[in-house]
């Protein structure tokens, strides 16, 4: 059992490191990169699903009998960039927030989010006009 | 002719681990930023160069394309390295990062 | 041989959990970040002892060179540091991957072997559609590009919009394309003190845009493809960008023409499906675009696409990186 | 003797991984990972030697590559202060 | 040419969304999202008919046959679904027309259209899917485009609200790949149809268990159901109103529509139903979702709040109908997907109205205004009867049919949970009665009288579920059929 599954109880060991740091971690920033750890953790995953002992890399050649499995290999590419494409949202929603609340942590931000009265009012401007009420904010 | 190439493609590869290996442990061990760039900047470029070089004149599995990869990498990190250390190394003393003196302790 | 490879693995694979660990315990977001760097390089490796080259491509652009600049770029703007986390968000956490992990170990009892040559994988008849008769059928030695490009099309044309959506979202929030007007890039930073630096960019740009061409149309042979080719060559500007000054950047590819571009991929790719079904397929069906010769349709199909993938990822990894750096000047 | 290299190399990522985890500072972490990702590009270019596929050296181009566009990067953006005061300076 | 009408379906809104940014023009954009959301429509009404006709038929696409290749399946399942989402964007569309630039600038309105588009593009092709894995793709592409739309909420709440979606959201869709590799580890497939006939074959395989719930778990984030409800409110509320409509009306639909496909079709009753306790812990967090929802909707202040938090409560009576796992249950849960999209978008409509005249959907702000603007809360009220699930309304059909369900299983305790929710439903819809009603009028400064498209697009949806109410043999055959292409087994 132990040779033949240990690189998934790995992997599984490594996607739960990455779900934990999501969960417990307030700042956003750490969240986003927990949120990355998890992902890779399941990408290692199904590329050691299709990998075969002894095969090679699925690019056909005439030396080569032997090759692992493409299948894993060309989901993991999507889900590879469907992750970046979130990461990259993830951050510029935090870079927004700091810009508006003047922090990006979670519980900061929700206690500015509730003890502010203004936090009714819409926001003036869509295209960052907010920086001024973070740093009015803090003063 | 064959031998000649195994044996002077061991010997490189010798050489470049030993100059990783130093080069790693003077990046643990030394006491500041400045002597560990150091460490590992010359060591890393020299190990990495020897390995390249080792692969290149390996007998077995030769083929042109690999040998214009090998020689495309190492003339990039020859290129690449040391401008990323020097690079590094003159934001640091411009950012005022500290020198080690005789008798300070490791930072 | 499968010893060697066992033995690397563990290695590997312990430093990758190590790493793991690290990133969760560290409390500075900066070390974090820099580990979540390493986390990647040691990913891409065990992607290429896996023979997941194409991957490991994809990954070292991603890993390394995108996510971990962003993260970098917006620890930056937001002068973070972490705040002690508070114990009561620690039970839930806890609760979670005990019971998530549990249920994964749970299953592993009946996973297949690792490396097995028998598992439902490799004994399911579409292992011999892909890795055999794709070879008479299209005819390109990457097995990874045939399936990604032709196969499962359909999914890469869904990551495609996925990438766009990115690129528009991130517009979107930062709005590079109509900054306010009270903070206009005050312009001309140059890393003006590092002179090397300039001397050795300029030399690599035409060897890194060269570089993206060939792992575009190499894509067919070895690993590499659409995607990795337009990470490279949006990191070719990247660099320009970084040490000419970001507006110099802006004139050499400016927002309007860079629009156009992120726009043009989807409609490209999703022009290819449309004519084949106009030739009388099914949506991107590429035998339809060489009649009498499906094999070299599929080329033709597969390059057009991988083209568009590469012109649109550039695009909008450009905006992207633009959009958050050019917000570190107008914060000024 | 390849797997040689290839022992000395994973020994020599293990020392960097130290100096990463201990910093100080991120100086001597960029450092740390830029170092760390050379000796990536000898892992992968060494990995295609012991496996028979040597072809596969393009991944490491690419590496070589990104590891250098990334230290540039990450010096230049986390620095965008003072090489706005810097610059103002110098035009005075 | 109807051959490529299940391609057309997801490739004109796919191709209308880069046209939206290349055409960079906020009349241009909303032309082309309202051009997207007929001919979905025009789509699906055609594709249902085929289906009526012929039964289920699929689509292979790239030309290569199923399990190498993706395939898309049109069948009586999905059909409904396709109606819905596409005929919820068309009133989107067109109440979108002016109600889009009250809210937004120029700059964003385009953006808006565009991410509608992609919505519209991630939703139907989630919808249509024959692929497990292509399912995520469409899942992602729906979801990212709705983060973008969320954050464009004029409240910088709405920042926070969509990056707790975002977070919220990819672990679930972590989950789903994590569920789908391991499904794929013992099956050696991504095809649902191909994966449903070998999951037979795998009998007693514990991965597949936990593939199975992983999946549940994952499309429970997208779903909402109680406890992975979290993201919902605040991404309901803050979300443009627009965007609210839209998003209440469809997104978390498909989300219930792709979790029975998975549950029915592809793992089959017999491994989600009998082998594990899934139809007893779904009953469960139904019922909890019924109170919980209704409950926390009555202390709202903000109506477009109480609408989210309602929804919470009306997706539970979807789940319960539908862990059933009875053909009777499984029909009233597809009757109460239809019936409540319709309801929940006029009552957004309303909102949407009453942020047009007022600016603001604070209850204290709308105090005394029933007289004043007697069509306003006329149709909020009438859409809120809906949500109770009182006659004339479609609610109440859908309603009855579940309860006829229940009974038939024996449930007594789901039906006292939802007569419990149907009660806190008339407390809160009663609450806002009482307000617009019996209150004194705060003095308003009210703008002109809202556009007239947004009043008729209102009315329309309301009368609507009027009409389900009175003559509901149109949705019910579609749910009837969905049912029967569901439990008829093999996908």
């Amino acid at each position: 059992m132990i040779a033949t599954h240990y690189v998934y109880w790995v992997l599984f060991a490594i996607m739960m490191i990455g779900l934990y740091v999501v969960i417990s971690h307030g700042n956003l920033l750490k969240k986003l990169i927990g949120l990355s750890i998890f992902q890779v953790g399941v990408f290692l995953f199904y590329i050691s699903l299709g990998k075969v002992r002894g095969g090679s890399a699925p690019i056909i050649s005439p030396t080569v009998q032997t090759y692992s499995h493409p299948l894993p290999q060309v989901l993991i590419l999507t889900a590879i960039v469907v992750g970046v494409a979130t990461l990259a949202v993830g951050l510029g929603l935090a870079v927004r927030i700091f810009e508006t609340y003047g922090t990006v942590e979670e519980d900061e931000v929700i206690t500015r989010s509730a003890t502010d009265p203004a936090d009714g009012v819409p926001e003036d401007s869509l295209n960052g006009g907010g920086g001024d009420a973070a740093q009015g904010d803090e003063a | 002719m064959h031998t000649v190439l195994t044996v002077a493609s061991g010997v490189l590869l010798t050489l470049g681990s030993i100059f990783l290996l130093t080069g790693a442990v003077g990046l643990l061990r030394f006491p500041d930023f400045y002597t560990r760039i150091h460490a590992g900047g010359i060591a890393e470029t020299v190990g990495a160069g020897f390995i390249l070089l080792g692969l290149l004149v390996r007998p077995d599995d030769w083929s042109p394309s690999v040998a214009v990869r090998l020689l495309v990498i190492l003339a990039f990190l020859v290129l690449t390295s040391p401008t990323a250390t020097h690079v590094l190394a003159q934001a640091a003393r411009r950012d005022g990062v500290p020198v080690w003196e005789e008798g300070d302790g490791p930072q | 041989m499968s010893t060697e490879f066992t033995l690397v693995a563990i290695a590997l694979l312990a430093m990758l959990t190590l790493t793991a660990m690290i990133i969760s315990r560290l409390r500075g977001l900066y070390g974090a970040a820099m580990v979540a760097a390493l986390f990647s390089l040691l990913t891409a490796s065990l992607f290429v002892l896996m023979d997941a080259v194409d991957v490991a491509f994809t990954e070292a652009a991603v890993g390394v060179g995108v996510s971990t600049v962003l993260v970098l770029t917006v620890l930056a703007l937001t002068h973070s540091r972490e705040a002690v986390t508070p114990r009561n968000r620690r039970l839930p956490a806890v609760a979670v991957v005990v019971a998530a992990g549990g249920a994964l170990v749970y299953a592993s009892q009946d996973l297949p072997a690792f490396g097995s040559a028998d598992s439902p994988i490799q004994t399911h008849p579409i292992t011999d559609v892909y890795l055999v008769e794709s070879q008479e059928d299209i005819g390109i030695p990457n097995v990874v590009t045939e399936v990604l490009a032709s196969y499962r099309g359909l999914d890469t044309l869904g990551e495609l919009i996925v990438v766009f959506t990115a690129g528009l979202t991130v517009l979107s929030l930062l709005g590079t394309l109509a900054p306010p007007e009270d903070c206009k890039p005050p312009g001309r930073f140059h890393l003006t003190d590092y002179r090397v630096i300039r001397i050795v960019s300029g030399l690599l740009m035409p060897f890194i845009l060269l570089f993206a061409l060939y792992v575009l149309f190499h894509g067919d042979y070895g690993p590499g493809g659409g995607f990795q080719a337009g990470v490279i060559f949006a990191s070719g500007f990247v660099l320009y960008g970084l040490v000419f000054g970001l507006d110099r950047a802006q004139q050499v590819v400016p927002p309007r023409v860079l629009w156009l571009l992120v726009s043009l991929g989807p409609l490209v790719y999703a022009g290819v499906g449309v004519t084949t079904m106009l030739l009388g397929g099914t949506f991107l069906d590429y035998d339809m675009l060489n009649q009498g010769h499906p094999e070299s349709g599929q080329h033709l199909g597969i390059l057009v696409v991988e083209t568009a993938i590469g012109l649109t990822v550039a695009a909008v990894m450009m905006t992207i990186f633009f959009g958050f750096a050019s917000r570190g000047v107008t914060r000024k | 003797m390849i797997l040689a290299v290839m022992v000395a190399l994973l020994v020599a990522m293990g020392l960097v991984l130290a100096r990463v985890y201990l910093g100080p500072g991120r100086y001597n972490r960029i450092l740390a990972v830029n170092l760390f990702g050379t000796k990536t590009v000898l892992f992968v270019a060494v990995v295609g030697y012991v496996f028979g596929r040597p072809e596969f050296l393009d991944i490491a181009i690419l590496y070589a590559l990104v590891n250098f566009v990334a230290t540039i990067a990450v010096l230049r953006l986390t620095h965008y202060d003072e090489l706005v005061e810097q610059h103002h300076e110098e035009e005075v | 040419m109807t051959a490529q009408l299940p391609a057309l379906q997801v490739a004109i809104p796919l191709i209308c969304a880069p046209l939206c940014v290349v055409g960079r023009s906020r009349r241009f954009a909303w032309w082309l999202f309202l051009l997207a959301a007929l001919a979905s429509l025009a789509i699906s009404v055609l594709l249902a008919l085929r289906v009526s006709r012929e039964g289920a038929f699929s689509y292979q696409m790239g030309g290569w046959t199923a399990p190498a290749g993706i395939e898309w399946v049109v069948a009586g399942y999905n059909v409904p679904i396709l109606l819905v989402v596409s005929a919820i964007a068309v009133a989107v569309a067109v109440y979108g027309y002016r109600a889009a630039g009250l809210e937004l600038d120029d700059w964003h309105t385009t953006l808006l259209y565009t991410f509608l588009c992609l919505t519209l593009t991630g939703l139907l092709g989630l919808t249509i899917t024959g692929d497990i894995f292509n399912a995520f793709v469409f899942l992602e592409i729906s979801s990212l485009s709705t983060y973008a739309l969320v954050a464009m909420g004029r409240r910088r709440r709405a920042l926070l609200s969509s990056f707790r979606y975002l977070v919220i959201g990819t672990v679930g869709a972590t989950f789903f790949v994590i569920g789908i590799g391991l499904a794929y580890a013992v099956t050696g497939t991504l095809n649902m149809a191909d994966l449903a006939a070998r999951v037979g074959a795998a009998e007693g395989n514990r991965a597949l268990y936990a593939a199975v719930v992983f999946m549940v778990v994952g499309l429970g984030v997208k779903v909402a159901l109680v406890p992975l409800h979290a993201w919902l409110p605040g991404a309901y509320a803050e979300a443009p109103n627009v965007v609210s409509m839209f998003l209440a009306a469809t997104s978390t639909k498909v989300a219930i529509y792709i979790l029975t496909r998975v549950m029915f079709t592809v793992f089959g009753t017999a491994l989600v139903f009998t082998a594990l306790p899934t139809g007893q812990v779904l009953l469960v967090l139904a019922s909890a979702a019924m109170i919980l929802g209704s409950a926390v909707a009555c202390f709202q202040g903000d109506l477009k709040y109480l609408l989210a938090w309602s929804s919470v409560a009306q997706i539970g009576y979807i789940m319960a109908g539908i862990s059933l796992a009875t053909a009777a249950g499984v029909s009233a849960g597809y009757l109460h997907i239809i019936n409540h999209a319709i309801t929940k978008a006029a009552m957004f409509a309303a909102a949407g109205l009453l942020l047009a005249r007022l600016g603001s959907v604070q209850l204290g702000a709308l105090a005394g205004l029933g007289r004043r603007m007697p069509w306003t809360f006329g149709a909020i009220v009438v859409a809120g009867v809906g949500l109770i699930g009182l006659p004339p309304t479609a609610g109440f059909v859908s309603k009855w049919a579940l309860v006829t369900a229940l009974v038939e299983q024996r449930q007594w305790l789901v039906i006292a949970a939802m007569l419990v929710s149907s009660l806190l439903a008339m407390v809160y819809v009663g609450r806002l009665v009482e307000v617009a009603w019996f209150r004194d009028p705060a003095p308003v400064t009210e703008t002109a009288s809202p556009p007239k498209g947004m009043v008729a697009v209102t009315w329309v949806l309301v009368l609507l579920t009027i009409w389900f109410g009175i003559d509901a043999s149109l949705p019910a055959s579609l749910a009837d059929s969905a049912a029967q292409a569901l439990l008829g087994g093999g996908g």
